[in-house]
This record gives structure tokens, C-alpha cells and sequence, in this order.
């Protein structure tokens, strides 16, 4: 799998909710070879404070080969990278890791909590451009209505039926999202894929073991390089005494292959 | 100022296109950076420390962030000596870049088996000894800090391997210099140096350690410095060639290592920040010497002034 | 939430309002800060180190920035003892800090000396003996790098002064808890660290050192995680409490500290950066403490979870 | 002396030539306790990387209390100030140290070179405001008419006499500024100051120390602090073997009180 280092130029900023942010990058060698649920690393500042580059999900690939991030404004790099301004320019290496795997069933659902969400726009898209006979829908999560609903919208405008969950109940269920899953009923034919905080996926991956509906989550560590160079990101593997690399066979795993606690 | 300058170095029988080397776990088995770097223009390519048997590291987390560095506690996490041989060196054996194999082991006589073995691959133009990893509880960290255990590994290693014979030195000791002689008396070719500073990071928030092995090992920009200072001492020291590593991510950093008495350096840290970075820190001593009207790197080799 | 957190702490007999206190060095005399910081706010203000007779200190440039951090070589420059008691002391009275001083000396007998004459002097509230300053080419390096020496000089000074005797330790060894149970053998009240790693910096334009003294003391973020990682080693090393420093520019660098063992820190570098940072820092605590619903920072001193 | 540390708004940037920049900070507790020949300590970056603040002499200060610094992208530090917008803001520590003393005659000459042109103006102003009769002339240096063309007509609209010199002889004399003092001619009723490049000092301070002028200079060397406490700002002091502060005792010296090379 090429990567790519490469200098992008933010060509669009967007603002969509408090502290959240997506920016359109110009990288059309990393956009031409994505894949969804691959990732970028992105550096956030010109010098080296703070050192690391920061993953980030591809959000969605544009129609003219750009390459799309979402993210929250938690820390100090994400502080930075919610400043840039459109013209400016990112250093950004990808696509990296490995994405999400074509579903075995015809029937497909999304769940995506908080930021967990990015990834799965890319996936939507890929699946409904497959052309596929399939029904897709989307569990989404977050805090609150301001966090969600338009990363609700922008979701239900690609075509897909969307089930909202919010913790103060601003928005759709009044819970968590994993609780959204009950409503696919006992049809077994549901290939679930997970994206978001580290509970959430826990949760639906214990609740689709138990049913035996095929499973893949995107998990994220703490990550020096990206590139399965420094081994930093070792997951607990199911298998074994051993580790995963969540940078190198992840992102995305089967949730039968995480020695979950 | 239209001459190329000659970068070319030697380190023993090693001799290398120029003085630009990847430090030990930090460029993988250099497949992982095939497709960012084009690795023929390595000096040389140092791969992720072998073991005799696979390690399968610490637990998460292995990494935290600090000020302009990193802290590590991957645990030597690696394929294990034969599949490193069966599966990472033949796409080493094609990129036309010397490899070299930063071994380690728990006692010495680990040490001479992974010599003896790799003596038997031709592929290997030299062995870099790691006796400084501070992850590991045994051997590792004593065979660094003691110059009598640190000689002791040295001669075993040499004994057995016919080839380049580098010695890494942890920088957690009062004195290196004596580190580096002790290393030099036991047959080394040259000392590379530094490994990681010992470090510590909280959350404050969980209140509990960032790395889950506690302590884990310090890199990056932010021991430039320590690192300089230490191998400007040895180079003072020893008679052997004297290999830089320590937060080197530019040209410039490069070129006060040389100043400083290194005949060559490691890029570490820099690789996953910049992963372009020796690529361009190669064309960046070469226009320095170019612009000084210099022919060759040899002529700032320990050229510091004072 | 609206209680107040009860910030005090004690090191031996002196007793501080919070755990906050300046960097011998990193402060002045105090009153170059009186300006910009509430003076009677501190925990303690820690003064320049002082010698028996005044230093003109090193030749420039004496001071180089470096990757999250700074190289110094101010070569010990101070008043000397008896003009800091006439001049500077009188105005440090006034502040309702309490004033430590930091002490160094050539031999033993210096330190003695020192530590009597200011046993003469009540307004001195305890004494830092600073045995790890690398710049002064004798005395300083050895007491600070050896445990028995270290010890000594230890006990000369607890056998003249009887107010608190605050040790400062060097971080340049292999083994730094050897070097705190020596100290706390040799009957100090408490042990302070880290002082400054020995670095160096080159300006390749011009090939030289970038400090007149080629090697210096490295300070600032970029050593935070040693620091941290010393400071967690010897607080369980010792019984006597323990001041950390090194890096410490923000309510949550001293959190690490204090959880890590540290009933008391000191910030340094971060004087220059920020002059505000030793009453952000102490606001910060506050916030914290109160925000985790605690009422004494005791609770989070050691409080590292693992 | 106070000092103060302050969030400064950035009001005004201008481009003076190639990389020089002027910007103009709202500071008025600076502003109105400000010096000519003082300075101010700023804070390039919110990280740590650089670490330290940098120092600049107060260029002029404004009519409505303004701090206004004038500065030469050069390295890691100055060229993150250059890319400062306005609107935004910087942390500023001021005023520093001890200005220029008043001149003991009435004729003065400023000399200034580079960037050392940069604190004359709010000594020139000054003075002029002292209302005292005196004759004000300005020698400015630089390398090329670029970088000294808006200075040099900045301060000739303060109503000063300027002559120019530059390197490649773009605008004025072609050679060095220190060329010009010998317009003085033998007068000995001049008072100097100086300020600029060490070796642009050093000739002016020995013209004047050997005809028997007084003679100022505003040196600069490396600072941690700019506050007295790290003491890593000395210069050999003629006195003795001691050393004299640029923070604390300077920028600005008797020329005869420095230890010359
Ligand atoms: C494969 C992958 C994909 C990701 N995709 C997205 C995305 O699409 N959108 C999004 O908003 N976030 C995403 N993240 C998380 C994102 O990388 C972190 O939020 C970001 O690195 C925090 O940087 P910071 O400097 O703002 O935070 P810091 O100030 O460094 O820390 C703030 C918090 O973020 C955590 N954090 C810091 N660095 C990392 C890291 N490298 N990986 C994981 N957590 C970290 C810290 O533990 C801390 O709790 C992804 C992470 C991974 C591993
Ligand atoms: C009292 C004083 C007043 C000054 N006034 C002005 C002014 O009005 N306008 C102006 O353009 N410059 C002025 N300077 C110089 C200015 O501070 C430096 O150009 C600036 O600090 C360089 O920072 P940098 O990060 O861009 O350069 P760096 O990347 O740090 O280094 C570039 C070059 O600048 C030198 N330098 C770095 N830091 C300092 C420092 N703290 N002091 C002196 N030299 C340094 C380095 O040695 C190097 O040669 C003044 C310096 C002093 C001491
Ligand atoms: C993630 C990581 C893994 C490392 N693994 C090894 C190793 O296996 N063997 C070794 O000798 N050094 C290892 N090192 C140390 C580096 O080779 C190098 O000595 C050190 O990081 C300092 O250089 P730097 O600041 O350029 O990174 C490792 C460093 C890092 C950051
Ligand atoms: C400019 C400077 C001068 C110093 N002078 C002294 C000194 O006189 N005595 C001493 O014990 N430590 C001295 N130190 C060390 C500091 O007190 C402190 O131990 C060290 O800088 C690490 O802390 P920091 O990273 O917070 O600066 C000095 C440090 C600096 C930067
Ligand atoms: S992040 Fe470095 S190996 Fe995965
Ligand atoms: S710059 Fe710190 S004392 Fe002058």
C-alpha cells in the first residue's frame, strides 16, 4: 500500500457545530488512493511543539479528488489545526492503515459516536456507489443536538436512513446509540461497522458477538508514526499473547479479533 | 561550487554513501517508508532491535507525547532473529543501502549467538549492539551502565562476527566516556550513541502514568543537546568513529553532530514527524558543503572550533 | 466545591503557604520579579546561588535556546554572601515569602562557611546546597556525581545551620537515588531536583559552540519527563521529602510532580518564558484540587495511581 | 522601573521592505511608562517552540499610547511574528532597561544600522517634543535602498536631516554609515548615539572616544529573561574584569564603560 507525503492546501474550513471543524485538503495522490476507513497523519504545526503528527480519519474524498477531515478541537494540536485558514497549507501523510471490509449481508449498519462518525461518511458513499442492492442505515451519537445534527443531516442528504442518539436527549433518543441497535430487530442479516469512543464500540461489539452478526470497529491508540515503523499503537490481540497494530492491520479489525477486557 | 562533494564514510569495513543512517526502531524493516523515501540513498539502514526469540512488547500505551519529544516503552517488540531473516532481510537485500542489525539480548551469551548467526548471513554489513535499551529490566540496562559488562558484550560480539561492530551506549550513565572506552578496549568499531534518556509522563487527569510500563524511553528534538554534549565527549575520547543519534531531524542538527566528531548520524524520532527527513538532511549537507566550497564531508568531521 | 483548598506544606521546620517556589537562578534576588509577580504569594522565593566571595561568572555567550529548552554557563555569577546579607537580603524581608538560599562552594570548608555565617542571619528561612551546578570545573561536579562526597558536604552544612538544609541534586549520573540516600544520610531535611543536564549547542555558520563554555545546563520542557521520572524514583527511595524541578511551566506540570511524590516544586526556566507562571501555577492547583473535590493538596502528593 | 506583562492587540502591520515588518500592540501601561532606548520582551508562539521571548527596542510609541516595534524576519522567532494578523495578539513584557541619557550639548547625531535604526525614532521624537534648541542629525545605514528607502523618509518627516548610506549604494552614500561622521567635521559640540551591528558600533564609539565626543551605544547579545535574572546577558565591562548586563544596566552604555575588543 503507496503512501504519500505530501503538502496540501485547505481549501475549505468549515464550522459545524461547537469545536468541530472539517477541513478540505488538496491531495489528490492520497485521495486517488484511499480507501474508506483509512487514515492521515497531519502536522498540526511548524515546529515541534507539539512534535507528533495527529491521525484523523478520512472523512469523505470529494468529486474532485480532496481529501476531507473532521475533527473536534480537544487538545493542543487539534486547537492548532481548527486555527489554520483556508489557503494555508498542511503537511499530511496517507492514505494509511487498513479500512473497513465489503459486507458479507445485504442488509449494513453504520454506528458512529461522536467523531467516531468521520470515517463512516466514506464508507456510505463507497457502499452506495457500489451499486449493491443492500439497505443501509445509520446509528449516530454525540453529547448534544448542537454536536450532531448537522453531521445527522449531511448523513441522511447521501441517502441513507439515519437514527440519532443524544446524551441530553437534544436531539433523537434520549440515551446512548448503542441502544439504537435493539431496533434491527432478530434479523440476523445486519453487518454492523463501529466508529467512536472506545465503550461504545465495546458495547456493540459484545451485543453482535452475542447474535452473531458480523462486526468491524475502528479503534484508535495513541500513535507515534503511522506507519507501522515505531509499534507504538499495539492493541491486545484476541489471539495469543500478542498485539495488533492499529496503524498497520487496523484501523479497522473484526471485533472477534480485539481481545476485548 | 559546481563540484558534487563527496559524502562517503566509513566505519569500519562499512563503508557508506554517506553519513546518513535510520536509527533502530524507528524506521521498521524499511519496507514500511519504501514508498515515502527512496531508500538506495540511505547510508545505511538500521533495522528494529532482533531478539534470538520474537518479543511480543509491553502493553498499551507505548507512547506519549512531550515537550519537542517522545517517550517510548514498545518493549522490543520484534519477529524474533530467524524470522527477521526469513522475512524482513530479503527486502533488505534489494534496496542497494548496507543494512545493519541492532541486536539485543539478555545475557551474554544471547549476544554471541545472534553474532554467530548473523555471520553467517552476508547480507548484514554490520551489527549494531544495543546494551542500552532501558525497557528491559535485565541485562539491557546494566550491560550500558557498567564499563566492565559493557566490554564483556562487546568481545562476545566480536569474537563471533567478522564484520562492522557497533556499540550502542545508553546515555542514563555519569560518565560515557568511560562507557565508550571500555566498549573501544572490547573490539567495537565504532560506538553509536544516544539511545533514550529514562523519562516519565502523568496524566493528571487519570493520575496515572502516560506509558503503562511507567518509565519509558525519551527522543526527539528535546535531547539534542545531551546528545551533542555526549558525543563531542567521546569523540574527544576514543580513537573509533563515533556514529550520532539524538533529535536530529534537519540538516543543521546533522551537521553539529559532524561538527561535533561524528563520522555519521541516525535519524530517529524525525522519521515519523518528517518521514522525508534523511532524505533531505543528505541534500541538505551536501549544499552546506557546497556552499562552504568544501569537497568533502571529511572536512567538517570534527572541524568544531573553539 | 466553595471550600478553599488548603495548599500548605512543610519541608523539615519551614512551613509554606503553598508548594510553590522560584528556581535558584531562574528568579534573581527576587526583586527583579517585583513588578510582574506577587511576591508574598510564593511558597518560598529561592535565591541566585551564592559563593563565599562574589563571581564574575563566564565569559558570553552564556546562554542558547534549544529545542523546548535553554542551554546555560552564567558561570555561578553572584554578589558573593556578604553583599547578598547587605544588599539584597533587606528587601527580600519585606515580602512575606520565605527565603531559602542557595549555596556553593569549591570544598567542603566553603560550604561550611556559608551555612555558618547564615545560621547568623534568622531571616534566611533554609538553606539549598547546590552540588550539582555543572559549570564550575571543580568542587560542584564531584560532590554532586558522588555519593560519599555528597554526603560530606551534606553534613558539613546540617552541622552549622540548624533551620531547614534542602540538598540539590545533579541529574548527570547513572544512579540518582544512590546519590539522595547519601544526602538524606548526611542529615538533610529534604532533596531537590533535578538541576541541569549537561548539553551543548554548535552554530554551524560559524562552526563554534553556541556558549562560550561549550557545554552547559540544559533546563526548560524539553527535560520535564527525566526530571519527572527522578523525582518518582527517589521519593521512593527516601523518607525526607522531596522538591521537584525541571520543566515545570504549568499547574499541570506541577500536578505531575505532586502526584508523583513531590511535596513541594520549583519553577525555573519558565520565569523567563512566563513571569506569571508561579501564580498561575498556584491558582491552577487550587482549581484542581477543588474541582476533584479535595480539600488539601497532601491528597494528591504521591498520589499516583499504577 | 515597572514592568508589565501584557496581552497586546495587534492594531497595525506594515511592510517596510523585504522582510521588515512594524507592528503596532495596544500596551498602554507600557506606552506610557516606555523610555526611548528601552525595550519590550515578546512571546513569538503560543508552544514552546522556541521557547523563549525576543527581544525588540520600542521603535515609537504612538500618539494614543501604542507600542510599535520594528523588526527584521530573520529567524524561527521573527518570521512567526511576521505572519502575526491583525486582530490577533501577542504577550509582551515591558519596558525594559535603561534608554538613552540625555544629550550634554546641542548638536546631536544618531547613528543606526539595520535594524539598530529601529529605537532612534522614539528618540528622535523625543527629543524633538523636549522643546531644548538642538540640532538633530540621523546617519542611517542599511544594505540596500529596499531595506532602508521608508525608513530613511520616516525619519526625515520628523523633521530631522537624514543621510543614507548602503552597501551596494542603492540610496546615498556607497559604503558605510560610520563613512558619514566625518560630515561632522571637527565640531566637538556633538552628542552620538549609536545603534546596530556590533562592528558598526565599535567604529563609532572609537571615532568618538578618540575626538572626545560623548558616545552612546545600544548593544544587543543573546537574553533568556530581559528581566535582570538570568545574568545571561553579559558584556565585559571596562571596569575590572566584570561584566555588565544588556538587560539591566543597557541596552544602552557609555561608550566608554564597554570593554572593546
Ligand atoms: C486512526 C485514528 C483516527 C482518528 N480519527 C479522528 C477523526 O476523524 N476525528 C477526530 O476528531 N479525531 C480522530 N482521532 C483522534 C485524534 O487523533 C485525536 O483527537 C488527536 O490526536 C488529539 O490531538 P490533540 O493534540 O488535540 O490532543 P492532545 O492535547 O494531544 O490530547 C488530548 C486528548 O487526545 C488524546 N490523543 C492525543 N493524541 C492521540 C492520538 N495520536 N491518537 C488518539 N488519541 C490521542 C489524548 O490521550 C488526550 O486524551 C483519530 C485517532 C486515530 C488513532
Ligand atoms: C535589547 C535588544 C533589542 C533588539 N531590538 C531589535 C529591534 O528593534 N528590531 C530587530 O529586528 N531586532 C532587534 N533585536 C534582535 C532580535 O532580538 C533578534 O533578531 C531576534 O531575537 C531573533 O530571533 P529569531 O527567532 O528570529 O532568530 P533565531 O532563529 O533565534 O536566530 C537568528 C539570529 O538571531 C540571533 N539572535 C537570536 N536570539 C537573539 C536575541 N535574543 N538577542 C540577540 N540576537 C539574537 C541569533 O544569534 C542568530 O544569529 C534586539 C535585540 C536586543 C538584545
Ligand atoms: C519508538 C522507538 C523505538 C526504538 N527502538 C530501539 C531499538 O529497538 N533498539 C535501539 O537500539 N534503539 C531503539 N530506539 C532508540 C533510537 O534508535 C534512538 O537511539 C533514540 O530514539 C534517539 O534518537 P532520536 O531522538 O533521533 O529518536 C527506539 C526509539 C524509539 C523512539
Ligand atoms: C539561567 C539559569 C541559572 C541557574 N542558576 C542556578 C544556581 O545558581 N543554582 C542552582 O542550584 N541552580 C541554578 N539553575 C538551575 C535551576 O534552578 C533549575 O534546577 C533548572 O533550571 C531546572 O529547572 P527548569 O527546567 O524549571 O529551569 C539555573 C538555571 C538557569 C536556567
Ligand atoms: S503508530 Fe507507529 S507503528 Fe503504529
Ligand atoms: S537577559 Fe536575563 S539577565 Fe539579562
Amino acid at each position: 500500500m503507496a503512501a504519500y507525503q505530501k503538502t496540501a492546501t485547505v481549501s475549505r474550513r468549515e464550522t459545524l457545530g461547537e469545536d468541530i471543524f472539517r477541513l478540505t485538503l488538496q491531495a489528490p495522490e492520497i485521495a486517488r488512493h484511499a480507501q474508506p476507513g483509512q487514515f492521515v497523519m497531519v502536522k498540526t504545526v511548524a515546529g515541534s511543539d507539539p512534535l507528533l503528527r495527529r491521525p484523523f480519519s478520512i472523512h469523505q474524498i470529494t468529486d474532485d479528488d480532496q481529501v476531507q477531515i473532521l475533527f473536534k478541537a480537544l487538545g493542543k494540536g487539534t486547537r492548532l489545526l481548527a486555527g489554520v485558514a483556508v489557503g494555508q497549507s498542511l503537511d499530511v501523510v496517507g492514505p494509511l492503515g487498513r479500512g473497513f471490509s465489503p459486507p458479507a449481508t445485504s442488509h449494513v449498519c453504520l454506528v458512529g459516536g461522536g467523531m467516531g462518525i468521520a470515517p463512516l461518511f466514506f464508507w456510505a458513499s463507497h457502499l452506495l456507489r457500489s451499486g449493491r442492492p443492500m439497505e443501509i442505515l445509520a446509528l449516530l451519537g454525540a453529547r448534544t443536538r448542537e454536536e450532531l445534527a448537522s453531521l445527522a443531516s449531511d448523513m441522511a442528504q447521501l441517502g441513507l436512513s439515519v437514527r440519532s442518539a443524544t446524551d441530553d436527549g437534544s436531539l433523537g433518543h434520549h440515551g446512548l446509540v448503542v441502544d439504537l441497535l435493539a431496533d434491527l430487530g432478530p434479523e440476523p442479516g445486519w453487518s454492523v461497522y463501529a466508529c467512536g469512543p472506545y465503550p461504545m464500540m465495546h458495547a456493540v461489539a459484545r451485543q453482535c458477538m452475542a447474535s452473531g452478526r458480523p462486526c468491524q470497529v475502528s479503534l484508535e491508540t495513541m500513535m507515534a508514526c503511522g506507519l507501522a515503523a515505531c509499534l507504538g499503537c499495539a492493541v491486545p490481540s484476541k489471539a495469543g499473547a500478542g498485539y495488533l497494530h492499529v496503524c498497520k492491520e487496523g484501523p479497522v479489525f473484526a471485533a472477534e479479533d480485539v481481545a476485548w477486557p | 561550487m559546481a563540484v558534487i562533494p563527496d559524502l562517503r564514510v566509513r566505519i569500519g569495513a562499512l563503508a557508506m554513501a554517506n553519513p546518513v543512517m535510520t536509527a533502530s526502531g524507528t524506521f521498521g524493516y524499511g519496507e514500511e517508508f519504501a514508498s515515502l523515501v527512496n531508500l538506495a540513498r540511505l547510508g545505511a539502514i538500521v533495522v528494529k532491535g532482533i531478539s534470538l526469540e520474537p518479543r511480543a512488547g509491553n502493553p498499551p500505551p507505548r507512547v506519549a507525547e512531550t515537550a519537542c519529544g517522545m517517550l517510548n516503552a514498545i518493549g522490543l517488540e520484534n519477529v524474533g532473529l530467524e524470522r527477521f531473516i526469513a522475512e524482513k532481510l530479503p527486502f533488505l537485500k534489494g534496496i542497494h543501502a548496507p543494512v545493519v542489525v541492532n541486536i539485543l539480548g539478555d545475557s551474554i551469551d544471547d549476544y554471541q549467538r545472534l553474532a554467530s548467526r548473523l555471520q553467517m548471513v552476508p547480507e548484514v554489513a554490520a551489527i549494531e549492539v544495543n546494551i542500552s535499551c532501558p525497557n528491559v529490566k535485565h541485562g539491557g540496562v546494566a550491560f550500558g551502565t557498567d564499563p566492565a559488562m559493557a566490554r564483556a558484550v562487546t568481545e562476545a560480539v566480536r569474537a563471533a562476527f567478522d564484520r562492522t561492530v557497533l556499540v550502542k551506549l545508553s546515555p542514563n550513565v555519569t560518565e560515557i566516556t568511560e562507557i565508550a572506552l571500555a566498549v573501544e578496549a572490547g573490539g567495537a568499531d565504532a560506538v553509536s550513541l544516544i539511545n533514550t534518556l529514562l523519562g516519565m509522563a502523568i496524566d493528571i487527569r487519570t493520575r496515572r502514568p502516560r506509558l503503562a510500563n511507567i518509565v519509558g524511553g525519551l527522543s526527539g528534538p528535546a535531547v539534542k543537546p545531551v546528545a551533542l554534549r555526549m558525543v563531542w565527549q567521546v569523540a574527544r575520547a576514543v580513537r573509533i568513529p563515533v556514529v550520532g543519534i539524538g533529535g536530529i531531524a534537519t540538516a543543521e542538527d546533522a551537521i553539529e553532530f559532524l561538527l561535533a566528531g561524528a563520522t555519521a548520524v541516525q535519524v530517529g524520532t524525525a522519521n515519523f514527524v518528517n518521514p522525508r527527513a534523511t532524505e533531505e538532511i543528505i541534500d541538505g549537507i551536501a549544499a552546506y558543503l557546497q556552499a562552504g566550497n568544501m569537497a568533502s564531508v571529511q572536512e567538517i568531521i570534527g572541524g568544531l572550533r573553539s
